[in-house]
């Protein structure tokens, strides 16, 4: 298997995607002469040209309406959002046409649609800029969110997502884009939306991330079992809706107890929904209550050290594992 | 200091000028080639689908008094001849969308009454299953891409049609309606730089019918000296304005509208002066406190799309009074057939609340689906 | 203690407040002139002038941004939304910015704002129309958010939230307003927001609910004493965020089983976030697992007998409390 | 088929006109009344300033490659006159609102290096504690609103400031600038509507710098032949066209507008011409893939806002070369401090991560605090 950074997995499956269906084209700020704000398009532009990358004015609202009535024709437009916050200028568009559509109209019609970006706090770029709507778009049926934590994931998810008959919200992390990992040769190699994967398998406990956080979970798994051989099992959601309760029950039902780990602020975050999915079915099973954590619960402050408190790390992870299991340091 | 004019239609009748049209305007479009062009059949159906429009929406009047429905219900009278004169002139290639007064457009396209007051009723036979309602009539097959209810909300997807008939190398365009209370959101803004920015072939019709809801257009948004579609300007973009009472000018400048599209991937505003005799909504009943009788009365007796075309078909020889009798008849009765049908259809089964919300739940063969996808703990059927 | 309906409660509120303070001015579409969509407003133009109702365009993101402007000023602009769907359009300014201003200028300004209308299904406007994001907004620390279901509630808390100094979401109910109540006479009634009020007291099972899902629990709860016997308590947040965990807590604590109703989607909605609480403060309290009940988890359905089987009703709230406390029909 | 034409500056150029300014373009609006009272000290003091923004700027960018700071900075060098010279013309009610490029709005307003170095540095220090960095600059006891990182977000914030002052009859407008990409955002439009129809004094600035971030305004937005300004008569607002490398005129237009809104409460756009020499941002370092060293070097030689002011200056004998290079050394220095003052000064403690939330949290006396208005289960400080 090639080793290759998560920015490379997306470029790679864009790249496939093009290639293999002629109804898919990128549309965004910045993606084709640019070659992307962050780079996932480089190269994408001078070998596709301007039909299937589309260079758009910052008009979020415009082309991802544009992008929803060209996926009812049958395109299949990706869109990129610079940052994932900024579909909050295009919400309505986003999530209210996007999940109503095919239900008002009674099924005569959907929107194979991507709109895909990073969404991830922990870059000092301050409260407006570092939002991880995945809970807001979530609740909304009609709608799919994934958040693919590995180059893997990446590479098998987007190439669903893009091929998916429904609106799908691909939500990636600009802290993960360097990341290096190893991905299937296979010429055509996808992942089904919908299903976890246990990232570590462990005894003692489960934790649960999705995105960025997984990463972390793991660094704190590993340490914990070298430094106080706690066997912590991993669980990485990779798909929010759909969602893979099974394999997240199978894990609670294994360990009986479980830590919910995510980058969002913590008010009916996607682990709120979780915790309540888990004690309804899987109450008897726990020997403590669900615990989360998430960011502090504020705007995300720009200060570099001190946004490094506010979200979410290993060790904070760790801290929280000790007081489930009841481990002194 | 105040900057507004208002709409030449309304100035007219503010000065006191409330006059019949005289036969040069009622031909003053006639001779355009795309009207010469038309047969006395098409000119017949013209007004045919305007009468059954009307027909219809009065018999849903009636039965959503009787409580027959739910919701809102924003009827289309007085504009009939915006629906009908464009789609007479839209060909195979050309598709429409507009807001929540959708119905003429519906009919216009050849949806039948009874699928529409099925919607209206809520009825599984409604062309939405009985799904979206008054608001949402949808008949993709006609390239009717709905009824749509958030205001502004369909000026970007109407473009993105048009984009998906450029992209596809197909020589059609997209009609996309909108209210003048529409134009003040900013996506309808956002849709017109990238219209002209990027050639799409796309006509934005304005449907001036002097009110959003209970506002004057003069208080909703700044009327320009030339009309809300020269704003257009801003953009690079071609306008005109058209006088919505006369069909044969409809259809003229939206002609040429959708000329400019196939033949130069140019989009187009236009701006049709009209009106609604009833209320906004229903709901909109006392919809005189913020107009006259008076007003009301001077479009309906002077400026109402159906008496103009039916003067100038009974010019031409194309009818007589008989003959239109007949035609109301005939509308009338397939509107009252219509609520037979919409009231002996059966509602959707509650199961049904969750089809048509994931395009892959509904075709599980064409699809891989796991994990779950709907969160409540246990249904309530 | 005068019996009038919400919508009156609610205009006596802005009435008073009007006259209060020079600085209370509402806007929105249809306030002034037309009396407002659902006659919230009504008869306040005539009486206070066009200073204090003003007649917006339909230009939401327009208007709430320059209500936030406004209000960095000291004025308090309360802005109607005729449906809270409309907001969607809006988002950015009514989300990301008012909740962020505060927190990026380091307190240096605050946003006195106050953004009110009906949030609820059942009323057949399909599925745009029909959303309940109180779970959404309350999810950005720096906003406010209160669901009243009662006359008094409804003016004691739009009244707090006018003098609060913070933006505060007022979302009402369509279905509500036609409702009478008693509401206290005294000249300056408030009730403070983040309290709770047990709306009915009950020993068997705490059933939590907000909004017009207040009302139905407790016509379920009367029709479950005189059927079964069963005592619910009923639990009316009143306000989502601050949330008066004190209240829920302690009635869990009593009764031990816990029955959460909304009028939402279920997935991230309020109740995963109360579910999460209860559990994890909760945890040894709890002979059941906590229980949910919320609208079918699709867009809202037009059709008027199916919407009603789509939201809860006292009939699925009876069915559930049957079932968790195992009462055979 | 295209419709773009380019800003006249950009036409200039293309057509290889680079030319220096004449006497007669130094000079074309220093008989304006606005500029004839100008008194030396007030020349001295915009020429000090637009140094001390580049020279703070100069510094920023060395510490930030030193690793000093976060996220992003967005550099204003080249477009010095805008600020200094559209401040210089505001009066004590008048009040201002920028986007991200915001550094040169805070100097210009008076805040001073320190607490914009310190916020820079992420210190507690900052002008606002540290928590909104290099695009959330704010000091409304100056007026000044911000320091906004969302495109085009400030636009309705800065219509509703100018509501207030008219609201509370102050005799006072707002200033809100946005650059050439943000026009695209439909909230402006929705903005320009409202400001138009509700005659509300403000004055809109587009900042055109020829690009948002890697692309040119012409693939953004659709140039009008009198520029994007013109586009505000779709909204019967005036407006006007400004070359940003001259003080004088920028002052001389600016304060027409300024004029307009405190006596008639009557809004403007004005456009005006202007080029950024670094990147977008610090993260932009390829800018040259988009634009050419000779464009560049176009602006810098020809059109430079100091050099031109400096030019000016000089002929008019306000100052000479050796207090030119006093005020630069000045400058240097005082950014210099600026530096040691943010590198000496203390992060936020982690438990301010929780304050400046809500006004009601931290100002406990002056409101009922009931119930819970933080989620976390537990703190990790
Ligand atoms: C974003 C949004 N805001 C408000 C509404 C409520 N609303 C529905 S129709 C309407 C008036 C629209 O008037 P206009 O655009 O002129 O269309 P017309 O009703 O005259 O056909 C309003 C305010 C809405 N549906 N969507
Ligand atoms: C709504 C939104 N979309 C995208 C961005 C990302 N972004 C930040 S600045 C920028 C370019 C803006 O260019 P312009 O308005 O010309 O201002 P300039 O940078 O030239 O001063 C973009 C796309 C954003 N901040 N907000
Ligand atoms: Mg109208
Ligand atoms: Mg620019």
């Amino acid at each position: 298997m090639a080793v290759i950074t998560y920015r490379q997995a997306l470029k790679d499956a864009l790249a496939e995607e093009i290639e293999r269906d002629e109804n898919v084209f990128i549309m965004g700020e910045e993606v084709a002469e640019y070659n992307g704000a962050y780079k996932v398009t480089e190269g994408l532009w001078k070998r596709f040209g301007d039909k299937r990358l589309v260079d758009a004015p910052i008009s979020e609202a415009g082309f991802i309406g544009l992008g929803i009535g060209a996926s009812f024709l049958g395109l299949r437009p990706v869109i990129e959002m610079m940052f994932f916050s900024f579909v909050y200028v295009a919400w309505d568009q986003a999530v209210n046409n996007a999940s109503s559509m095919r239900y008002m109209s009674g099924g005569l019609l959907n929107c194979p649609l991507v709109i895909r970006g990073p969404a991830n706090a922990g870059t000092n770029v301050g409260a407006t800029h570092s939002h991880t709507p995945e809970n807001l778009i979530a609740s909304f049926p009609g709608l799919k969110v994934v958040t693919p934590a590995t180059p893997a994931d990446a590479k098998g998810l987007l190439k669903s997502a893009i091929r998916d008959d429904d609106p799908v919200f691909f939500m990636e992390s600009t802290l993960l884009y360097g990341n290096e990992g190893e991905v299937p040769d296979e010429d055509d190699f996808t992942i089904p939306l919908g299903r976890a994967e246990v990232k570590r398998s462990g005894s003692d406990i489960t934790i649960v991330a999705h995105g960025g956080c997984v990463i972390s979970a793991l660094k704190a798994a590993a340490k914990l079992k070298k430094e106080q051989n706690v066997d912590a099992e991993v669980v990485d959601l990779r798909s929010i809706r759909p969602l893979d309760k099974a394999t997240i029950l199978k894990s609670v039902k294994k360990t009986n107890r479980v830590l919910l780990v995510e980058e969002n602020k913590p008010f009916c975050g996607v682990d709120a929904q979780l915790s309540h999915i888990i004690q309804r079915e899987a109450f008897d099973y726990l020997d403590a209550p669900v615990h989360r954590i998430s960011a502090v619960d504020a705007p995300a402050i720009y200060s570099p050290p001190v946004e490094k408190v506010q979200v979410p790390n290993p060790g904070s992870i760790i801290n929280e594992v000790r007081e489930i299991l009841q481990i002194k340091a | 200091m105040s900057v507004s004019t208002e709409a030449p239609e309304k100035q007219e009748f503010n000065k006191g000028k409330s006059r019949a049209l005289s036969k040069e305007d009622l031909f003053a479009y006639a001779g355009e080639p795309i009207n010469k062009a038309m047969t006395p059949e098409a000119k017949i159906k013209c007004f045919t689908d305007m009468v059954r429009i009307r027909k219809f929406e009065q018999a849903a009047l009636q039965s959503y008094q009787k409580g027959k429905m739910g919701g809102f219900l924003h009827l289309y009278i007085g504009q009939e001849a915006t629906a009908v004169g464009t789609v007479s002139v839209m060909n195979e290639h050309d598709h429409l969308i507009t807001a929540y007064r959708d119905h003429g457009h519906g009919i216009a396209v050849g949806m039948n009454m009874n699928e529409c007051m099925a919607e209206l009723y809520g009825k599984f036979t409604g062309c939405s299953k009985g799904k979206g309602g008054s608001m949402h009539f949808f008949a993709p097959e006609k390239r009717y891409w709905g009824g749509h209810g958030i205001v502004g909300g369909q000026t970007p997807l109407g473009l993105g049609i048009a984009y998906a008939l450029k992209y596809k190398g197909v020589k059609g365009c997209a009609v996309c309606y909108l209210g003048d209370g529409a134009v003040n959101q900013g996506v309808f803004h956002e849709s017109l730089n990238l219209a002209s920015l990027w050639d799409i072939p796309i006509v934005y019709i304005i449907e001036n019918n002097g009110y959003s809801m209970g506002t004057s257009q003069v208080r909703s948004s700044v009327f320009p000296d030339a009309g809300l579609a020269s704003r257009a300007e801003a953009y690079k973009i071609d306008w005109d304005n058209v006088h919505g009472e006369n069909l044969y000018e409809v259809r003229a400048k939206t002609g040429a509208a959708i000329e400019r599209a196939h033949e130069k991937s140019r989009p187009t505003v236009l701006e049709i002066f009209t009106y609604r005799y009833y209320g906004h909504s229903i709901a909109d009943a006392n919809h005189q406190r913020y107009r006259t009788k008076e007003e009301i009365r001077h479009y309906q007796e002077r400026k109402d799309p159906i008496n103009v075309w039916e003067q100038i078909l009974l010019e031409e020889k194309h009818l007589t009074e008989d003959e239109i009798k007949e035609i109301d008849k005939k509308a009338k009765e397939e509107a009252k057939e219509s609520i037979r049908f919409a009231d002996e259809s059966p509602f959707p089964p509650p199961s049904e609340i969750l089809t048509d919300v994931y395009h892959s739940v509904d075709n599980p063969d064409s699809h891989t689906n796991e994990g779950t996808i709907f969160f409540n703990d246990r249904l309530p059927f």
